[in-house]
């Protein structure tokens, strides 16, 4: 950023993304009204940009234009299937909710049964057999065999309808074993995210706000 | 009628979703994307429910002056001024919406999540114990993980990278799938059982 | 004289490309018909050109190609008219441009299809899983017994109740963050219920705080059921079942400040939870209470089972809250996927032994037609 | 046996300080560890790298500001790539409340490289539903989008003439937070439509998308912030840009900030052996 450009407005603004963020970090030191203020503005916020933007991505081009402009009048079914959600607020009709919400359930629903089926069952099951391809190189070999390994030892921990035998005891322990390196590997990855967030808070205050660092 | 017919609808949309995926013929196409169009414009009226319960919960707080209502108004202050600036303003470039966006919203957002650091950092002091076998792997795998995946770890080890890599891409790799079958398998059971009225609880009235 | 033999011979040696067939593509909404090729094996062609030739009328130049193209997807057809392609080889010498033709392919039509036959194994997956679903629902609904063991972390519970009553003072129940239609909520709920049973019959003190209004009434609800049920309705105060805030983190800094103070022996951490999973479970292990977590969002695992006793991981939490309630929706369900794991399991490893051998005999190649390995 | 009592009774906020110091440090005067890429970002630079000449690759916003250090080095990051190499943009999101993170890296990327809105970037905006979106684009993106985000109609630009629907994008980046995210895009437009897709995700998830990539079904991975970074030196190594990129500069203190975490695990692992130790001896 060139500083020379900054004006004025600029400045205030970035003074006050300074002081929203020690409302937030006030926090660590207990709840406060500082906290609470920013927090229930960024709710406040929140809220109104929502409705800004779905106003001026969906409502006015795809409802409005089409329907009272271009008089495509199918685009009153939906309408009114939408118009049903205030009934939420009107004890009387409140059930017309319904409407809406099970036709986007069952939409939602319908359309994931195969998606799920083929992106997190099929395609998955693929990639966990093994091909002749191991063959290849040892190590190719070596772990690819553990992954399968894993993979049905894993299933087997999450197996509730029987009681378990000393084979599949001592199979789910192993599930233990390969859930909890795959727990520790997320574990490492959510430390980082953590810090980065803050760090991204750090570098937001000594380049932005204070210009300490480039 | 008040049952009947919204679960007729999950049931009928439902079935035409499972059904369609298989048909390519134009006139299941022509349906689809009909379908799809009413879908976004009637999804976008949910936010109805949004904005309506966040305004009658705080303006009851206002009205009965229950502790904490000071801060109400201050919600619907945030609502209703970046909402007149949205609407009237738009929400194209250097427009006023995206000024309070880009020193409001981000500022507040961000650092609400950065402070988990700190917890994060106390929690690993007092809290992060390797009290039982289990959690002593998962330590192991972890540290393993976080040293291998910054620079400092090939600085300490150049195997340390490629160790951190093989936890993420064998065992954890075999760790995640058996999870993804699971969730998909639950998340197949929970669609059908909502497509077939058998899980209703979204009519209301708490569960079944 | 000798350039222009060379070109001569240039030119005799242009070879076209051979062996074009079309095909109505498949599994589309018509439209489209698709054609192959075999390339001109003269190294030094620049390109080729691709003409269409509906039945009685002339042909139709279609597009330039690439020397190394194979293949066309020509998407401008319409259906049920019978056309033929050709395509030519061609290749610039001095001035000129020089022109080998193939022979005109095959007539072909193009059509929609009412199936798609590449995902067949998807139908296959839908007609499997739905059948297990669904037959055990049926089953569990019409009374007969469904089994599931008694998981390890149920006993984990009962030490804690325990342990609670033992050192006289209370335990903290969180049912996580989210609202009823979550899964998690509900198992969180069911087991609620059950340990209310116990703190009941052990007159220990049971504190529930919620983030939810709904989940709020229900707990309540559950919690009052279930000192009725085993007969104490005396020891049961409502006020201990509390609505606290939906602010994510001024309610887990509401629950951090209630340990602190009470001290409870034991908290429960079951139901779903975001990024506050670890402020709640380090305050708990700091104030030396047996901690058991459950839920269902593999995120806040990790966190939940290095700071806690015990732990629930993701289906177990399920599998507890069904085995408690009885519920056949909960049982049926949860006994069809684990059929569908068999299953899912059973194919893995039938492939693999499959792919192993198909490397030997080639018939078994037929797994290609499901898509698998 | 002492040292470790004193130890275990630390005050919270001593350890944050602890923290904040530890991150603040490297910001200010950096000691210059060196990122490299991994093969995982490699893939996704290579694919971006393949996009013929004319043809668009696709982003999509899956994130908020509550992630922003980690995702958005990755969006202005691939902007600058794409701008660079003279590939067409086009921008869009499943998330609200993340179009206002879109704007900023458009306008501050476009500027950079002189790009046209229209002509080499186009940004589509949010559409509610998410379903319908990521399904509808996969038959015809001008009905899944009529407007762009400034309610210009899509037939009305001319860089969208060429581009009917996933068929013509050979390479998608889904930028995701959570849910929906790349996963969604996996399940239904992968799926269903074929479509070829990259993802940038928090490092919370990025351990969880390993199967996919094992698959094939996702090409490439860019995890957390230090994925962002291995992208900002890969763009930075061809010459593409100059500019600051603050996922690279971040590295040491995430470096620092990983070891004190570490520190923190050990010590206090070693506190609670030794007092658990002692309380059992005292207990026999």
């Amino acid at each position: 950023m060139n500083s020379a450009h900054i004006t004025l407005a600029q400045i205030i603004w970035i003074w006050i993304g300074a002081f929203l963020t020690f409302c937030i970090f006030s926090f660590l030191y207990k709840d406060n009204p500082l906290y609470r203020f920013a927090e229930h503005l960024f709710v406040g916020v929140s809220v109104g940009y929502s409705i800004s933007i779905s106003y001026h991505n969906v409502l006015y081009p795809d409802l409005i234009v089409p329907l009272f402009k271009h008089g495509q009048l199918l685009n009153i079914i939906p309408l009114l299937f939408g118009l049903c959600y205030f009934a939420r607020f009107i004890p009387q009709v409140s059930w017309l909710i319904r409407l809406p919400m099970g036709l986007v359930l069952g939409f939602g629903a319908g359309a994931s049964i195969p998606a799920t089926l083929q992106a997190s069952i099929i395609k998955q099951i693929q990639g966990a057999v093994l091909t002749p391809n191991i063959f290849k190189h040892w190590d190719f070999f070596v772990w690819a065999l553990i992954t399968f390994i894993g993979l049905i030892c894993v299933v087997t921990y999450f197996y509730f309808s029987k009681e378990r035998n000393k084979v599949t005891k001592l199979v789910a322990e192993g599930g233990v074993i390969f859930l909890m390196v795959g727990f520790g590997a997320s574990f490492g990855y959510t430390v980082m995210a953590r810090i980065s967030l803050l760090i991204g808070r750090f570098q937001f205050l000594l380049r932005d706000w204070l210009h300490i660092i480039k | 009628m008040q049952r009947t017919i919204p679960l007729a609808l999950c049931l009928g949309f439902g079935i035409f979703m499972i059904i369609q995926f298989f048909i390519p013929h134009p006139v299941s196409n022509a349906a689809y994307d009909i379908v799809l169009k009413w879908i976004r414009l009637i999804t976008i009226f949910a936010l109805v429910l949004g904005v309506g319960s966040l305004s009658m919960h705080h303006t009851t707080k206002i009205r009965r002056k229950i502790t904490g209502w000071q801060y109400s108004i201050v919600t619907i202050i945030g609502v209703i001024v970046t909402a007149v600036i949205g609407l009237v303003g738009g929400v194209g470039r250097g427009s006023g919406l995206q000024v309070i966006f880009q020193n409001i919203f981000i500022p507040v957002n961000a650092t609400m999540f950065s402070i988990l650091a700190f917890y994060m950092a106390s929690a690993a002091y007092r809290a992060f114990r390797a009290r039982t076998k289990e959690a002593t792997i998962l330590l192991i795998a972890a540290f393993i993980v976080m040293l291998g995946m910054v620079p400092i770890g090939s600085a300490i080890s150049k195997r340390l990278p490629e160790l951190a890599e093989w936890i993420l891409t064998v065992p954890n790799t075999a760790a995640k799938r058996g999870i993804i079958f699971g969730l998909a398998l639950g998340s197949i059971a929970t669609s059908l059982k909502i497509i077939l009225g058998i899980e209703r609880g979204w009519l209301g009235g708490g569960r079944q | 004289m000798h350039i222009f033999l060379i070109t001569l011979m240039l030119v005799s040696q242009i070879s076209p490309p051979s062996c074009v067939t079309s095909y109505d593509t498949p599994n589309d909404a018509g439209n489209s018909i698709t054609i192959h090729w075999t390339l001109s094996t003269d190294p030094n062609i620049a390109g080729y050109k691709l003409f269409r030739t509906q039945q009685g009328q002339e042909p139709e130049f279609l597009s330039f190609l690439s020397p190394f193209e194979k293949q066309y997807l020509d998407e401008n057809v319409k259906n049920k008219i019978p056309y033929t392609y050709q395509i030519t080889a061609f290749k610039v010498v001095g001035n000129d441009t020089l022109d080998a033709g193939s022979a005109v392919s095959n007539i072909v039509t193009s059509s929609p299809q009412w199936f798609n036959t590449k995902r067949l194994n998807v139908l296959i997956g839908i007609v499997i899983f739905f059948t297990l679903i669904l037959y055990f629902i049926m089953h569990a609904r019409r009374g007969k017994k469904l089994f599931i063991r008694r998981i390890a972390g149920l006993d984990a519970v009962d030490e804690a109740v325990g342990r609670a009553t033992e050192m006289g003072k209370p335990i903290l129940y969180v049912p996580g963050l989210s609202s009823v239609s979550d899964i998690a909520t509900i198992a969180a709920i069911n087991i609620l219920g059950e340990v209310a049973k116990k703190t009941a019959q052990y007159e220990t003190t049971l504190l529930v705080p919620n983030r939810d209004p709904i989940v709020y009434t229900v707990a309540r609800e559950v919690v009052k059921e279930a000192y009725t049920s085993v007969g104490r309705p005396d020891v049961y105060k409502a006020d201990n079942i509390f609505f606290i805030t939906d602010s994510q983190f001024a309610y887990a800094a509401a629950v951090d400040g209630i340990m602190v103070r009470e001290k409870p022996a034991t908290n429960f951490f079951l139901g779903m939870f975001w990024a506050e999973s670890l402020i709640l479970a380090e305050t708990g292990a700091n104030t030396g209470a047996i901690q058991i977590a459950g839920t269902d969002s593999i995120f806040q695992l990790p966190f939940f089972i290095t700071a806690c006793d015990y732990t629930l991981i993701g289906e177990e939490l399920y599998a507890a809250s069904a085995y408690l309630s009885r519920e056949p929706l909960l049982l049926g369900s949860l006994v069809g996927q684990d059929y569908g794991k068999i299953v899912i399991v059973s194919i893995v490893i039938l492939a693999t032994i499959l792919m192993m051998l198909s490397a030997k005999i080639p018939v078994l190649n037929i797994l290609k037609l499901f898509n698998i390995g | 046996m002492k040292f470790f009592e004193i130890l275990g009774k630390i005050d919270r906020k001593i350890i944050f300080i602890i923290l904040a110091v530890v991150v603040i440090i490297p910001l200010i005067k950096p000691f210059g560890l060196i990122s490299k890429a991994s093969s995982r970002a490699q893939s996704v630079f290579d694919a971006v790298d393949a996009i013929p000449a004319g043809k668009p690759l696709m982003i999509s916003i899956d994130f908020d500001p509550a992630s922003m250090p980690e995702l958005y080095p990755m969006l202005t990051a691939i902007l600058r790539h794409a701008f660079a190499k003279d590939v067409k943009v086009v921008v869009l999101g499943l998330w609200l409340t993340g179009m206002g993170l879109g704007e900023q890296a458009l306008a501050t990327v476009s500027q950079e490289y002189n790009k046209e809105y229209g002509k080499d970037y186009v940004f589509l905006g949010w559409k509610s539903g998410i379903l319908p979106v990521v399904l509808g684009m996969g038959e015809d993106i001008k009905k899944a989008y009529p407007a762009d985000n400034y309610g210009t109609p899509l037939e009305s630009i001319p860089m969208m003439q060429s581009i009917k629907n996933y068929r013509d994008i050979p390479f998608f980046i889904s930028l995701s937070a959570g849910s929906a995210g790349y996963e969604t895009w996996i399940a239904y437009a992968q799926s269903r439509y074929g479509l070829k897709i990259g993802a940038g995700v928090t490092a919370v998830s990025a351990a969880d998308a390993y199967p996919y990539l094992q698959t094939g079904q996702l090409t490439g991975l860019l995890g957390g912030m230090k994925g962002a970074s291995e992208y900002e030196f890969l763009v930075k190594q061809k010459g593409y840009t100059n500019q600051f990129s603050p996922a690279s500069q971040a590295m040491d203190a995430q470096s620092l900030g990983h070891l004190l975490i570490l520190i923190l695990i050990v010590l206090g692992n070693i506190g609670y052996f030794f007092t658990r130790h002692s309380s059992r001896k005292e207990q026999q």
